[in-house]
């Protein structure tokens, strides 16, 4: 029954670390729009959370540039068990116009695996949602494989 | 000390909230939006100038030999692409629409492949020309749709993801 | 045995544990409610701080490596047990488990700063930066609200000793005998300046949003919970909603209490309900119309406008009105 | 038998003095068992008093040489141990067991130790000889040696500059205070022509306060007042205490001050017994007050641990001096608990500020960090002490600090004067920074990033932690015992206060007494029981529920599985810095604060300037004092 319980509460409650990997900013004013009244995501338990400890489900936007890199790859391993990946817009994906660049090092499957992408440029707010719900889903999924 | 929303604050209270309760009611998105794309195989001509004129490179096109003719594939890569709408916008024939349908989510790479494919039918081998040239010049621009019919039937099982 | 058992009850179901995370998830849940309302959005479920709680029980917990480990993990639960043995002491109308008063307003108010203080050394005891920054603010936080705490204390304690035997007391008990009597503190106009500071006291104790300087999660990560996870962040958050629940019964009780009627369990509904009525006053409406302060601000803040409230009732009291 | 005991208990401490100092240079372990026999025979002396002072209620009076009063007129020189000396002796002897003890391991890395301990022995006798003393001019031989070993003490160190600085400023300021005591007694004996406190109370008890009198008296309160450490005499009292050995600040917050506080209250409550006199009141409550506020802004501002803990030192001596102030039942039972609970928990402090520059060598608290992993037992103990000092239940300080607000607002609804409410809240308010700045110390020493170069420091050795523990312990034990430590400890020491006419029947006899006390020696009456604080019954709460989270922990509350250890080299594990690598970012304690400095910087700047380390201004603070002080006995007490 504790199991259940904590399942339920992974599935109201998934905490979301932004992180910007030299994103530029479009991906970023989306996610935030989702967080507004219009969208309002708290009436599904999405919170931003201040700190990667807190997290569950980490959204990176942007290509992963060399100044970021690092900074991405050591915040990431912060984050406590379990977690999912969302990359958010076509940066993280494949680093979109910038791909090529000398200062980017994408794409993002690089350094981790990714669970759920949200293509778009950037991705409207609806599509953020529910590109979240699917994490959720893998959330709960990787809760249970435990 | 001002409190300037508190009048609004209470009011809200007993108002509707604005909030759209989006999974649960779907919402189109507005005219003129540019989402999925989707790629009319049986209207291209292989010009490829929307490769050209692709900034981000999301455009693909794989050319294989048969014997019916050139099997020509091109491949949409939505994870790559700024929904510039250049594509479509310098597509000769509008064989590249940039649909109204926003929800991309996919948690592998097939789920952002849009392709197409179409044989293009290698120009017939010139018949042993008959009495006048003329007339054989005429007559080829009309065997040319006819041509492009048939590859079309076979661009049906063009793969369009959801 | 029958005692032993019947003080288990009073600690472990109510008034004790199970009903403080009840009733505190809970009053946590309907501010959340409340605040998305008053900005036009539907907000999470009423349950969601529950939902958080479970979740973070079931996350895995991370101790980094410059932390102080016995201390950290220690922390949160050490805020939650004086919180709980705080609500024991808190009289519920005429509904009190001890017959003899164990403890008064003192120690209630010493046993509140214990959670803050638990919440400073766990954040020290991480070793972040970010906690450094964050408990110097909440140290800050607790000394600009006990001034206009205390104050405000003592004039009930001036107003309560002069009516009943001209001797001083904290007794909560007396508190909630002399409302009984005369009827609810706040009826009388010498102690509505008090409430109010009371009141604009309650979300600094809470660390709700003018105030919030010390969990700032935007500027400094969250402070002192930067480096919390898993369970022992899930118990800093159910403090946080249990403090909501005791500041606000304590409100109820200090100003708004009385004879209450004669069964217990309506008594708590009505005590419940007037807290969640303080909770929207003094909590929500703040939280959903202001921006956060700076640490300076919010301590040249309440060394002004609640001290002077305070300070007015308490000579208002000393003149005998 | 038990009448020679404090003479003992006294002379022992001296001769140990003396034979350390005749065969400590040979050997270090000779040395170290005179120390420890000769300290731990005076505790034990000292708690052989207990059961007949505290419990049965003598006192005990003993005339040196046999010389007893002739014709009703003291000559020779008495000890007279009522409750009120013995609750202080106690605190002497216990004090200067457990920092003999510290010394043994803490000194080990000086050189002179020998030097060393003689002095520390002439500083404890000479305290003990103080509180035990019932002869004038005797309590200002014991201060003068007192003074001048803590003088000598604080110079221990004197291969630092500051030790040479702190005590030239010690030596003046101290030696100005002796005189003015030297003074005062002067005057008092061509008054009286008798040294002996009990006949003095007993003659004053009936003469008229004039003038003379009067001089003497501000002369006194002035020359104990530096010896207390009190606000506006206090200012050599913090490079003191930092300069000295830890196992002497100690000493000196434990005992020295203490010594003044005795003397204090000796002479106002006593020997003058002025204390019923509301202007009285007022001039002990307003130094108290500014006592306490001003030493724990001016410990606020401190970025040196030790430096910090003395002016908490001179802070709580503003809690006892107000509470006693009072001159209530609950006031003086709450000033003589904050006195004992300050020699415990401050003691344990200095010890720990001992251990920290013990393993690490500085007790700069910008410098220091994270040393919790390393001193795991030193933090947990300096918690103890820093949560007692706070006044976080179930510690000690709470218990007696509460007594005090409780106190003092009391007063304020017997006097009808809202004075007594604003102590109060001052009282309130300058626990809460007093919070705040141990939470500033934990930060700065205990938690947060370890410096690189403190990476090999160690817990001390355990014959440093041993007193470090017993003073924990005493310092839970009186936190939660308050009523067994109040029946057995303050209530006869406040009783006794409050009954001059017995201590003087005991030392010049039962008909002297009766002769002047003409209607009768007044029985003061203990009307105050514990009723609104019942540790044990909270403490069994607190155990209860600590079982109950126990076994949810072990259900699977908190699964241990979950729990992940930080030994590995993982990023993981490492400090969240927004994906910086952490280099060494440590708060520095400086920086803590500076919103409430931000708010009150014109008054820290005034603070500032205040202490400027002047020798000629302090010295100046410390006369103009007297002056005031000596004006206003002149001006309002009638």
């Amino acid at each position: 029954m504790f199991k259940k319980l904590i399942e339920k509460g992974i599935e109201k409650s998934p905490w979301l670390l932004h992180i910007n990997t030299g994103s530029c900013n479009g991906c970023d004013i989306e996610l935030v729009s989702v967080i507004t009244p219009r969208y309002d995501a708290e009436r599904m338990g999405f919170k931003l959370a201040g700190t990667p400890r807190h997290a569950d489900i980490v959204v990176v936007s942007g290509p992963i540039t060399s100044q970021s890199k690092e900074r991405l790859v050591r915040t990431l391993a912060q984050v406590p068990d379990p977690k999912v990946v969302v990359s958010i817009g076509s940066c993280p994906r494949s680093c979109n116009v910038f791909h090529g660049s000398y200062s980017v090092e994408g794409p993002l499957d690089r350094y981790c695996d990714v669970d759920v992408s949200i293509a778009g440029c950037p991705p409207k707010p609806e599509a953020i949602i529910d590109g979240l719900a699917k994490a959720v889903e893998i959330l709960k999924t990787k809760r249970r494989g435990k | 000390m001002k409190f300037p929303f508190l009048k609004e604050a209470i009011t809200s209270l007993t108002k509707k909230p604005s909030t759209e309760l989006y999974p649960l009611v779907k919402k189109e998105a507005p005219e003129g939006y540019r989402g999925r794309i989707k790629f009319h195989a049986d209207k291209c001509i292989n010009c490829g100038m929307c490769i050209r004129v692709c900034a981000p490179d999301a455009i693909t096109r794989t050319i294989e030999k048969t014997e019916e003719g050139d099997k020509i594939t091109f491949q949409f890569y939505l994870g790559q692409c700024t929904f510039c709408q250049m594509c479509a916008d310098f597509c000769a024939k509008k064989a590249i629409e940039l649909t109204k349908d926003y929800s991309m989510v996919g948690t592998d790479e097939e789920d952002f492949m849009v392709r197409g494919t179409f044989i293009k039918k290698l120009p017939p081998k010139p018949p042993v020309p008959p009495a006048g040239a003329a007339p054989a010049a005429a007559k080829a621009p009309a065997a040319a749709p006819a041509a492009t019919e048939k590859p079309a039937e076979k661009a049906e099982d063009k793969k369009e993801e959801k | 045995m029958n005692n032993i058992l019947q003080f288990l009850f009073y600690i472990l179901i109510f008034p004790g544990f199970a009903f403080c995370v009840v009733a505190g998830l809970l009053i946590a849940g309907i501010d959340r409610k409340l605040v998305a309302r008053m900005q036009k959005r539907i907000g999470p479920p009423i349950l969601q701080p529950t939902y958080d709680f479970l979740k973070l029980l079931g996350k895995e917990t991370i101790i980094p490596r410059h932390a102080a480990r016995k201390v950290y993990l220690a922390a949160p639960v050490v805020g939650l047990l004086s919180l709980v043995t705080v609500s024991l002491f808190i009289p519920i109308f005429n509904f009190s488990i001890f017959d003899k008063p164990v403890a008064d307003l003192i120690v209630i108010i010493y046993l509140l700063t214990i959670p803050g203080v638990a919440l400073i050394i766990g954040g020290s005891a991480s070793g972040s930066p970010y906690a450094g920054v964050g408990i110097s603010r909440e140290m800050v936080a607790i000394l600009s609200y006990e001034l206009p705490l205390v104050i405000v204390l003592l004039t009930i304690g001036r107003k309560v000793g002069m009516a009943l035997d001209g001797n001083i007391t904290f007794s909560l008990k007396a508190i909630v005998d002399y409302q009984a009597q005369y009827g609810p503190m706040i009826a009388q106009w010498s102690m509505i300046p008090a409430a109010i500071a009371l009141l604009l006291v309650i979300p600094c104790k809470v660390g709700s949003l003018p105030f919030d300087i010390a969990e700032a999660e935007i500027e400094i990560c969250e402070g002192p919970l930067v480096e919390y996870s898993g369970p022992p962040l899930g118990i800093f958050k159910l403090n946080h909603a249990i403090k909501m629940f005791i500041m606000t019964s304590l409100f109820v009780t200090l100003f708004l209490s009385g004879a209450g009627t004669n069964f217990v369990a309506l008594n708590v509904l009505i005590q419940f309900a007037l807290a969640v009525v303080v909770t929207f006053i003094s909590i929500s409406v703040l939280k959903a119309i202001t921006a956060r302060l700076r640490v300076e601000q919010t301590f040249k803040f309440y060394w002004t406008y609640p001290t002077a409230l305070a300070l007015l009732s308490l000579v208002l009291v000393w003149l005998g009105l | 038998m038990t009448n020679h005991l404090p003479i003992i208990a006294i002379q022992v401490l001296f001769l140990g003095a003396f034979i350390s100092g005749l065969v400590g240079y040979k050997s270090n372990s000779l040395r170290k068992f005179v120390i420890f026999l000769a300290t731990g025979t005076s505790l034990v002396l000292t708690l052989m008093l207990f059961k007949p002072v505290m419990m049965e209620g003598q006192i005990i009076s003993y005339w040196m040489g046999n010389w007893v009063p002739v014709s009703d007129w003291a000559i020779g020189i008495g000890l007279e141990v009522d409750q009120l000396s013995l609750f202080f002796g106690l605190i002497v002897t216990v004090t200067v067991f457990l920092g003999a003890i510290y010394s043994f391991k803490y000194m080990s890395k000086d050189n002179g130790q020998d030097k060393y301990y003689v002095v520390f022995m002439m500083l404890a006798g000479s305290v003990l000889g103080f509180v035990f003393t019932g002869d004038l001019f005797n309590m200002y031989v014991m201060i003068e040696i007192m003074t001048f070993a803590a003088v000598g003490l604080t110079a221990f160190r004197n291969h630092k500059a500051e030790s040479i600085e702190a005590a030239f400023k010690y030596l003046v300021v101290g030696s100005i205070g002796s005189s003015l005591i030297l003074l005062g007694t002067v005057v008092m004996y061509a008054q009286f022509k008798t040294l002996n406190l009990a006949q003095i109370t007993a003659l004053l008890n009936n003469a008229q306060h004039t003038p003379v009198i009067l001089f003497a008296f501000a002369l006194m309160i002035g020359g104990y007042a530096v010896k207390a450490f009190i606000v506006p005499c206090h200012v050599v009292a913090p490079d003191a205490y930092a300069a000295a050995p830890s196992s002497v600040s100690m000493l000196f917050s434990g005992i020295v001050n203490k010594a003044g506080i005795y003397g204090m209250i000796r002479l106002v409550f006593v020997v003058f017994a002025s204390m019923n006199l509301p202007s009285m009141q007022f001039l002990l409550v307003f130094l108290g007050t500014i006592t306490m506020f001003i030493g724990v802004t001016m410990a606020l501002a401190q970025s040196d641990f030790k430096r910090l803990l003395a002016f908490h030192s001179i802070s709580q001596i503003g809690y006892v001096l107000t509470a006693i102030g009072l001159s209530t039942i609950l006031g003086l039972t709450g000033g003589l608990y904050h006195a004992l609970n300050h020699t415990l928990f401050k003691g344990l402090l200095f010890l720990c500020a001992g251990a920290v520059l013990y393993s690490t060598g500085t007790t700069d608290l910008n410098k220091l960090g994270g040393l919790a992993k390393k001193m795991p037992q030193t933090a947990g103990l300096f918690l103890v002490g820093a949560f007692a000092i706070s006044g976080i239940p179930p510690f000690n300080g709470f218990v007696s600090k509460w007594l005090v607000y409780q106190g003092t607002f009391a007063k304020s609804m017997e006097t009808n004067n809202p004075g007594y409410v604003f102590v109060t809240i001052v009282a309130l308010i300058v626990s809460v920074m007093t919070l705040a700045s141990f939470i500033k110390v934990t930060q700065s020493v205990f938690f947060g990033q370890l410096p690189k170069e403190f990476e090999n420091a160690e817990e001390v050795p355990l014959s440093m932690r041993i007193p470090m523990w017993i003073l924990a312990a005493l310092c839970l034990v009186a936190g939660i015992l308050p009523t067994a430590v109040i029946d057995y400890l303050i209530k006869p020491a406040v009783l006794a206060i409050k009954s001059a006419g017995n201590y003087v029947a005991v030392m010049m006899g039962q008909e002297y007494a009766t002769k002047i006390y003409t209607e009768g020696i007044a029985i003061p009456k203990y009307d105050y029981a514990m009723a609104g604080w019942n540790p044990t019954s909270w403490l069994i709460l607190f155990g209860v529920l600590l079982i109950a989270f126990a076994l949810v922990a072990l259900t699977g509350g908190f699964n241990p599985r979950h729990i992940v250890g930080a030994e590995n080299n993982n990023a993981k594990f490492d400090v969240f810095f927004s994906g910086e690598a952490a280099e060494h970012s440590h708060v520095a304690g400086n920086d803590l604060f500076w919103g409430l400095k931000h708010n009150l910087k014109g008054y820290f700047h005034f603070m500032h300037d205040v202490h400027n380390g002047v020798v000629n201004d302090y010295a100046l603070m410390v006369v103009s004092t007297t002056a005031l002080v000596m004006l206003y006995l002149f001006l309002l007490v009638k």
